[in-house]
């Protein structure tokens, strides 16, 4: 039995890890003046992200995280737990405290939060996309389904009307939108529908990585399976690196082999996916899971 | 001379902390020492609750032992420490050297067989057209009809789905197979067709731990019987030693 | 009863600056401006260093919130500037009116000349400042004793 | 052949203004004298000024016969001639605390240090239409003219009442107001010299309110009320003031600051009462508003505007607004631009027309 | 005084020359000659253009920047808020780059330079001219003291739209224009010309 | 020798003060410079309303002086009703001679069109601008629009031309077509028909537009790259006559207009019309 393995040394072997394409650091945000004292008296253990100093509010405090390609990270966590906030950050819409966000372009790396809000926004156009929750957040509702992938293409300098139509049908039939909906203003459109469009847009220039958003809350159940199993396929199919960012175990569960879980700013666990539902270990995290499992 | 182990397990505990019952701590496995070799197939025993499919879990490292060492060879008498792996190192091991097939398939809704068997066949290396020809010949072996093969495999049948489940385990055979009671659902036809497919691989040198609820697959397959009780593992037994009370208590 | 407790004199010297010069009528500017040059020996001084000119002043003003300036709009004006031997004179009269501009210029000249020819001509400056200091005092309690009955009387309480 | 051809654009253009100048100049009623505009017709002087962005009460006086009342164009007019003079100067920083008030209300509390006095207004008159008689309003101004003599001597006014302390003070010292006064003290925004566009410094909308069209202001404020975008809610008035502001310069000679002249403002100081999430709903802030001329309704409307605009703090396109649509003469001007010919633009119109159609069919057939 | 206040039909002279200078790069215009008898052309630009609105500074000639300065009211600033820089010797790079080029939202915020040419006297080098304004296969001839300028004004100029634009005035009044769009190709030297 | 003896009442007559013109040249100088970007300038009022030409006229009067020869046009004519009226203003105030043809003219002022020809390397062309926002129609936020610009991000109003296309089956933007100058700034070319639209392109000419009411001053100079925003396999369309030809000249080689319910048409340059024929 045990006694009699003899206890020997292996040669470890090296692991073809894939390299990452998008490493955060120390990712923070404040809303309010903050000092030391003040973060420290934020947090999980604190059970609260407002300072009872000052007010401030530790919305996202040394958030730290790297994505290979085709790689799906899950940030789980209730509302306000600052998930969104690191999206957010990411996609440009808000301006982080403190911390950096690299993405590698080529031998390039670059910092997305140092970048002149001009390359950030170019950056959006190509290299980092951004699926919202709420599609007239991504999408322009007077415009039709064709024109809005059209932006993001002219926007790339894609100047031929017919290889811009081309494009943009082959991503809306890549996202089951029927074509013959292509020249119909996405106004018109039912919320799986608008959702589909989000994310042919966001695909449109071929990004490196892509932030979800709650991609899938507010639609139907059975709607939300849908897009759910376009976004898998599709995070399959072109080794995105992806963010997801959910309230919702099912979607991670889907989509994510990694995940955060995110609790008042805070980091307060990170494992494998299927770690984190089968073993929890954060009081937290087993509280989350336990009600979902509810 | 022994032969180089596949998967060394050494010391392995595993124990739950529960924070909703007051922090209390439930022990799952403690100091689980064992190892497989090449073609050898090892089935765990031991009645409900001894720790047989958390084993198998800490193994997989869906569970996060709390001590303790999982040992697999990745190329020739090369190795890596499971538990000593980060997150991402684990997918990646995961995907290309071990195979897990579970009582049940947690199938993704609007994916066809074919494509659950591709993708795993794709995640240890062949490319696309052979992990098509792959899938295909795996399903054929678990006895999955070709019209069956683009259907959603959230609208099959139990039965349907375990070998849909055990397709995607053995293709493209891994280096380390885990089982955990692959032929619960199975009609007496399809149960044979696996235990075959199973043998097979054995022979061609994949290790396998595997956990049986009857007592004809574990003799049909097993090198070694190992009995785990209430976390312990407290024999080792030849497949034909073992006794009708641990495999009725089995199951 | 109010208390009048601040004389007017005290008031008018917050918003009055300077010596009341630009403020004179036109006509008695006009008037004095010709007196002057009629002198002997001025007119042979004078010279004009920018004619009369009509423009503009950008009227800013300091608002009492943030105590913020800003520019409230722009006012007429005529200017000039002249010499009188070595002296300067400058003028900013309002509106278009050029004699008057040179005529400002002219006193404002001769109120810094020491010569004792110019001695009558200081006089009637100094003379035609005196007059425009009553004239505005007198106009402001003219407007006030108009007003005061507009006051909304409260009765009194200790 | 039906075209005739529009020759003799010149000859046309003249008849035209001949045509303006004769009824203007020669008819049956009398001369109108300077003197009777500035006068009689106080406001709408004082109306074409603040609009105009220019003081100078005769020059306006001018322009409004000449536009024959309308306002408008007697801006146009002032301002147009404000463009062929250079800038001499820009004046001292003129305290608004340096002002003589003729009028002075303050709606927040019954009485104040100062009082309220009423001044020259209506407000408190019933708006009844006189219908007197040329002749019988006449003999009534002689009878006034004749009692007003007899009146015996001038009263001296208190300091504290020409020039009372304001209500913001007051407030002030009641740790009542929330502190926005500034530390350093920045150029002001010339909208004169540099088109002020969003965002743009407070100093520049400042001075575009004060120079705006009255009404187009108080439409703003009105549909910021009432119509689809509100953004404000009603203050209460602190100051409402009509009062005469000295204009000084300094004497490039002895380096002194010399009074030029008075030049009569509204001054309007509009309470706001804090209650956004963000804001100290303990205490409140003031918005300001000032133009030239006596023009409540401007300065009211001005003064709520400014402290809408610092609260709304860029969330919406107010400042735009303000900045951009609020002169009259660019929305007047631009409005008028419609009389002139288009029938170049409307040729390609109907050419695109034709051309849908054209595809339509292609698409259709 | 060397200098005079430009009446207004010698401003307008004066501006149309140095427009004609922007809208046709490398080509030569010609200021007023009646002006450049009187006064030294270099001086001509900032008579014509400044006024009590605008900053400027003549670093190198601060006499003229005095004159400048009492007849046009403009403000002599430092060379970094300088909207007009006169330069009668060629500017050092560290000069050049320290000058306002203006952003992406304001490039006319970027400085008017006003730089003396001695084009008669040493202008052997041939540099080819290209962009708005320029005729295909426009060419210059400038003297070696501009070649070093010309490669650190194609530094500043290196973020359009922002940079900074230059007039070059020669002594008897000829004016080149050399706006931020315009591109300078150095000629190969002879060592290389013997490529391609 | 009294105050009046000393005074000169010579009025000049000028419609700007010298410092207005010397501020319109310096905008109209760093337009040139940075071709398509819009200057903002204090552009001041002028005895014409806004939207009558003010921005056209004050730099018409700060570039004119009296040597120069002006042309003065309203939709192609000589003799409209505004383009008499600023012909007098900017000859009376600048001395300024007046011509009606192109090619003698030095500064050509003009709303909505540019002369079919004539225009050569010594003219200067000013454009009355209305609105000189090209973006207009996609973003009315200024902040917005101003950082467009600034980064060059044009994406919007290719999506709007797109958008266009696919509804209308062509591009119905009818005049004041948006081109893209020397591949940087897309601008408003003011309501010119689209037939003039070719010939900003690598123009011998200098063009500046004068927007008055919105404070702005741009330019196109000459030989530049002048793109009507088009994509590569739509091609950019002029007004179409479909063979008509003018009533008078008998030519269709020039812009023509047409009077209403009727099948005449006319040249909308009148001078190019007599011209033609003169020469017949």
């Amino acid at each position: 039995m045990n006694d009699t393995f003899t206890e020997r040394r292996y040669d470890i072997a090296r692991l073809a890890i894939p390299e990452w394409l998008l490493k955060v650091e120390r990712l923070g945000k404040v809303y309010g003046p903050y000092d030391d004292e003040i973060i420290a008296s934020t947090g999980s253990e604190r059970d609260t992200a407002k300072s009872s100093i000052n007010g401030s509010v530790v919305a996202a405090w040394d958030v730290s995280f790297e994505v290979a390609p085709g790689e799906a990270l899950g940030i789980v966590g209730e509302s306000g737990s600052g998930k969104t906030t690191v999206l957010r950050c990411l996609a440009g819409d808000f301006t982080p405290s403190t911390g950096s966000a690299t993405i590698r372009l080529g031998s390039d790396d670059v910092n997305i939060f140092d970048v002149e809000p001009a390359q950030r926004r170019r950056l959006r156009v190509d290299t980092v996309s951004v699926v919202y929750q709420d599609p007239s957040e991504g999408l322009k509702m007077n415009v039709t389904a064709g024109g809005n992938i059209a932006e993001p293409l002219t926007a790339a300098g894609w100047r031929n009307f017919s290889k811009i139509r081309a494009r943009a049908s082959d991503l809306l039939a890549r996202t089951e939108v029927p074509l013959n909906r292509m020249d119909d203003l996405v106004r018109a459109f039912s919320g799986g529908m608008r959702q589909r469009v989000q994310i042919a847009k966001a695909l449109a220039n071929s990004p490196s990585v892509v932030l979800f958003d709650e991609p899938t809350t507010g639609l139907d159940a059975s709607v939300a399976a849908g897009v759910l199993d376009l976004i898998r396929s599709l995070l399959e199919e072109h080794r995105i690196a992806a963010v997801v960012v959910s309230h919702d175990f099912s979607v991670i569960e889907m989509l994510t082999s990694r995940c955060l879980v995110m609790h008042h700013g805070r980091i307060v666990e990170s494992a494998l996916t299927d770690q984190l539902l089968e073993d929890p270990h954060h009081p937290y995290t087993q509280r989350l899971v336990a009600a979902a499992r509810a | 001379m022994r032969r180089d182990p596949v998967l060394e397990v050494r010391r392995l505990c595993k124990s739950f902390v529960l924070h909703a019952v007051s922090g209390r701590s439930v022990v799952a496995f403690d100091d689980v020492s064992f190892s497989v070799a090449a073609g050898e197939h090892v089935a765990l025993a031991g009645m409900s609750g001894a720790g047989k499919s958390s084993l198998l879990k800490s193994i997989y490292r869906t569970y996060r032992p709390n001590s303790g060492e999982v040992w697999l060879q990745i190329h020739a008498g090369k190795y890596v420490d499971m538990c000593a792996l980060s997150d991402i190192e684990v997918a990646t091991i995961r995907g290309h050297e071990i195979g897990y097939v579970s009582q049940f398939l947690r199938s993704e809704p609007r994916r066809g067989a074919l494509d659950i068997v591709m993708k795993s066949a794709r995640q240890r290396g062949m490319n696309e057209s052979d992990a098509r020809e792959a899938a295909a010949d795996a399903l054929q072996r678990v006895g999955i009809e070709e019209r069956l093969w683009d259907v959603y495999a959230s609208v099959l049948s139990g039965g349907e789905k375990q070998r849909v489940n055990l397709a995607a385990g053995t293709v493209h055979p891994p280096r380390l197979l885990l089982l955990d009671e692959p032929l619960s659902a199975l009609d007496p036809d399809n149960r044979e067709r696996a235990l075959v497919l199973i043998s097979a691989l054995s022979h061609r040198g994949v290790a396998v731990v595997s956990i049986f609820h009857d007592l004809e697959a574990i003799r049909r397959l097993a090198t070694r019987v190992l009995v785990l009780e209430r976390g312990q593992l407290v024999a080792e037994r030849r497949p034909d030693e073992l006794d009708e009370r641990l495999a009725a208590a089995a199951r | 009863m109010r208390s009048h407790s601040r004389n007017f004199a005290f008031t008018a010297s917050a918003y009055l600056a300077g010596d009341m010069l630009m403020q004179a009528t036109a006509h008695r500017l006009i008037e004095v401006g010709e007196q002057c040059l009629a002198m002997p020996l001025l007119a042979d001084v004078l010279k004009i260093v920018h004619p009369p000119t009509v423009g503009l002043v950008m009227m800013q003003v300091r608002e009492p919130v943030r105590r913020e300036r800003f520019y409230l709009g722009e006012v007429v004006v005529t200017r000039c500037e002249v010499l009188v031997g070595e002296i300067h004179g400058w003028a900013m009269v309002s509106g278009e009116n050029k004699e008057a501009a040179l005529a400002a210029a002219l006193c404002d000249a001769v109120t810094r000349t020491t010569e004792s020819e110019f001695a009558e001509a200081r006089t009637a400056v100094e003379e035609l400042c005196r007059e425009t200091r009553e004239r505005l005092e007198g106009q402001v309690r003219r407007e006030w004793t108009e007003l005061a009955p507009t006051r909304v009387d409260f009765e009194e309480f200790e | 052949m039906g075209y005739v051809s529009a020759r003799g654009g010149l000859d046309a253009i003249r008849a035209a203004e001949s045509l303006v100048r004769t009824k203007r100049l020669v008819s049956e009623s009398n001369w109108l004298e300077e003197d009777q505009i500035l006068d009689k017709l106080r406001l709408l002087v004082d109306r074409v000024m603040s609009e105009a962005g220019l003081w100078d009460p005769r020059l306006a006086s001018k322009a409004i016969r000449q536009s024959e009342g309308d306002a408008t164009e007697a801006v146009h007019l002032l301002r147009a001639y404000r463009s062929t003079l250079p800038r001499f100067a820009y004046s001292e920083a003129i305290d608004a605390d340096d002002a003589t008030v003729m009028r002075r209300i303050v709606p927040a509390f019954q009485r104040v240090p100062g009082n309220q006095l009423l001044g020259r207004s209506v407000d408190y008159t019933a708006r009844f239409l006189e219908r007197t008689g040329d002749d019988d309003a006449r003999e009534e101004a002689e009878k006034l003219r004749a009692a007003q003599t007899e009146e015996s001597r001038d009263i001296e006014p208190a300091s504290e009442e020409i020039a009372p302390r304001r209500l913001m003070e007051l407030l002030r010292e009641m740790d009542m107001l929330v502190d926005r006064r500034l530390e350093d003290d920045p150029e002001p925004f010339d909208i004169t010299r540099t088109p002020a566009r969003p965002p743009a410094p407070r100093s520049a909308l400042l001075s575009s309110m004060a120079r705006a069209d009255t009404g187009a202001l108080v439409n703003q404020w009105y549909r910021n009320i009432l119509g689809p975008d509100g953004y404000l809610h009603e203050v209460t008035l602190g100051e409402v003031r009509h009062a005469n502001m000295p204009l000084n310069v300094r004497h490039p000679v002895t380096g002194e600051t010399v009074t030029i002249m008075q030049v009569r403002v509204s001054e309007v100081e509009a309470i706001e009462d804090l209650e956004g999430v963000e804001e100290d709903r303990s205490r409140f802030d003031v918005g300001y508003g000032l133009c030239f001329g006596h023009n409540e309704r401007k300065a009211i409307a001005m003064a709520n505007l400014d402290i809408a605009c610092h609260r709304d703090a860029g969330r919406t396109q107010l400042e735009q607004s303000l900045l951009l649509t609020t002169d009259a003469l660019d929305s007047a001007g631009f409005l008028e631009h419609l009389k002139l010919p288009h029938y170049v633009t409307f040729r390609s119109m109907i050419e695109r027309k034709i051309a849908v159609r054209k595809a339509r069919q292609r698409r259709d057939a | 005084m060397r200098l005079a206040p430009l009446t207004s039909k010698d401003s307008t002279l004066v501006f149309r020359a140095l427009l004609q200078a922007f809208a046709f790069p490398g080509r030569v215009a010609q200021l007023p000659p009646h002006l450049v008898a009187r006064m030294p052309a270099l001086s001509l630009p900032l008579l014509a253009l400044t006024d009590i609105e605008t900053s400027f500074c003549a670093p190198d000639e601060p006499e003229l920047e005095g004159e400048i300065a009492t007849i046009t009211s403009a403000r002599i600033s430092n060379s970094r808020d300088a909207q007009f820089v006169m330069h009668r010797d060629v500017p050092s790079r560290e000069f050049v780059i320290g000058l306002g080029r203006g952003t992406s939202f304001r490039p006319e915020l970027g400085a008017r330079m006003v730089l003396a040419w001695n084009a008669p006297f040493d202008a052997n080098i041939e540099v080819g001219l290209g962009g708005p304004g320029v005729v295909p296969g426009s060419s210059l001839r400038v003297g070696h003291d501009l070649v070093e300028f010309l490669a650190v004004r194609a530094e500043v100029n290196a973020q359009p739209p922002a940079g900074i634009d230059c007039w070059l005035v020669s002594t008897n009044g000829e004016v080149v224009g050399l706006p931020r769009t315009t591109q300078i190709q150095m000629q190969p030297t002879s060592a290389t010309a013997g490529r391609n | 020798m009294t105050l009046s003896d000393l005074i000169d009442r010579h009025e000049s007559g000028e419609l700007l003060d010298e410092f207005a013109k010397r501020e319109i040249r310096r905008a109209t100088l760093a337009a040139v410079a940075i071709p398509g970007y819009q200057v903002p300038f204090g552009s001041r009022e002028m005895p014409v309303a806004r939207g009558w030409g003010s921005g056209g006229l004050q730099i018409t009067l700060a570039v004119t002086h009296d040597d120069d020869t002006v042309k003065v046009i309203d939709q192609g004519d000589d003799d409209g009703v505004n383009a008499v009226n600023l012909r007098r203003l900017v000859t009376s105030s600048t001395g300024a001679d007046e011509t009606t043809t192109a090619s003698e003219a030095t500064v050509t002022q003009s709303r909505h069109r540019i002369p079919e020809d004539g225009l050569d390397e010594s003219s200067i062309l000013v454009l009355q601008v209305p609105v000189p926002e090209p973006l207009r129609g996609v973003e009315r936020d200024m902040r917005e629009l101003a950082r467009m610009h600034a980064e060059a991000d044009y994406s919007r109003m290719w999506v709007s031309l797109y958008e266009d296309k696919v509804r209308n089956g062509v591009i119905t933007q009818t005049t004041g077509y948006p081109c893209l100058v020397n591949e940087r700034y897309v601008v408003a070319t003011t309501p010119i028909p689209r037939w003039d639209i070719p010939r900003l392109h690598d123009a011998p000419f200098l063009t500046l537009f004068g927007a008055g009411r919105e404070k702005r001053i741009y330019a196109i100079p000459p030989y530049t790259i002048v793109e009507p925003l088009t994509f590569e396999d739509v091609p950019f369309e002029v007004e179409d006559s479909d063979g008509a030809r003018c009533s008078l000249c008998g030519k269709s080689e020039s812009f023509l207009v047409s009077l209403p319910n009727s099948t005449t048409w006319l040249c909308s340059d009148t001078d190019w019309c007599a011209r033609q024929r003169g020469s017949r």
